[in-house]
């Protein structure tokens, strides 16, 4: 299956990428999808805190993905 | 009646403030959030922000959405500014009309305090020796 | 920077809240105080307003500088319109800047709410058959 | 000597007037001069209830007037 993980703020910064998309074997979670984002680039283990969405709604990290999930990584927000 | 907007272009506080007044309210408040020219002592030359749009307008609506049955709301505008703003711009501007004055407070502040928590939108400071990302007050 | 005037002519409100933009403040709250349609299940046609003017402008230079002093507000303006005004229209406008949202929407909620009770300002309700002065909430 | 006395809403109505000027014997309380007012204009005792004010300050009705004072007859206010 395919999904794609976007980054934002110091997240997309230390990934030097706005999005990924990435082939997992079914059953994958978004755990295991993260633990591929830092194989691939271990500098976002340098982000220090950050929630995630599962297609724009925050979710567990133990949640199975599926073909075509967008998940978000989302540093602690600051908007206003 | 509620709106929310992420917008690239300065924010017409006047166009949104109109935009909740109704005969049958007798109250608005308004919150206006500005870029300050200073942050611990430092000065700050302009902020950057970016958002995860489709969710930040998602949970941007549903924040209006409690707030609008929690205080009996007859409108409710969010937007919210996005890229860059020089010191003295506005970032946010939050308007809510109401029968009562005392919900347009209420529901009002509900509002950007949880926007500030919850929506997801980042902002960087730019100084003159550096930038930094803003991570939220504990 | 703390301004109040009593105006025959409608409010701008954008120049008010201009009035207390600050490249300091991170905060404004504001708040429109507007005519509404209907009291009580009757249809309203117009307010009139009328004031004690030189102590409705000193009463209420006095809570803006009380409501400066216990927020830390770098600007607090507060304006009332007199004489008639149609339904919709804008009766009061306050806007406070503050370095911290909390403190500018208590500050605004501290001026309009003492406003209401201490300053000499009244209005009357014309209705298709009668008019009333306005009694305060008890 | 001489003082003011300035009307507002409903008073003023009641009154027919928006000031008058009274003149009173030296002594006179704020209390006293009311009491002129209701005599002169016995619909002002429908007035349900109303503050005063000595020179644009809330007053005590036991505060004694002196010349040139200009005193206000305040309602119940309902600005805003």
């Amino acid at each position: 299956m395919t999904i794609t993980i976007k980054f934002f703020a110091l997240g997309r910064e230390l990934v030097g990428a706005n999005a990924l998309t990435l082939d997992l074997s079914d059953g994958t979670t978004i755990e295991g999808a993260l633990a591929h984002v830092r194989a691939q680039h271990p500098t976002f283990a340098q982000l220090p805190s950050f929630l995630v969405a599962l297609n724009t709604e925050y979710a567990e990290q133990s949640t199975m993905l599926k073909n075509g999930d967008e998940l978000a990584i989302i540093p602690p927000v600051s908007g206003g | 009646m509620i709106a929310v907007q992420l917008s690239e272009i300065p924010l017409d506080t006047s166009a949104i403030i109109a935009s909740v007044q109704d005969e049958r309210s007798g109250a608005i408040d308004v919150f206006i959030g500005t870029v300050r020219n200073q942050t611990k002592g430092k000065t700050v030359h302009r902020l950057e922000y970016e958002a995860y749009e489709p969710m930040a307008l998602k949970e941007l609506r549903s924040i209006c959405e409690e707030a609008q049955q929690r205080w009996n709301a007859h409108a409710i505008a969010a937007h919210h500014r996005l890229g860059t703003i020089e010191t003295g711009g506005i970032a946010v501007v939050v308007a809510v009309s109401t029968p009562h004055r005392a919900d347009a407070f209420a529901a009002c502040q509900f509002v950007i305090d949880t926007l500030k928590e919850r929506v997801p939108i980042w902002k960087k400071e730019v100084f003159d020796d550096g930038e930094v990302w803003v991570t939220p007050h504990a």
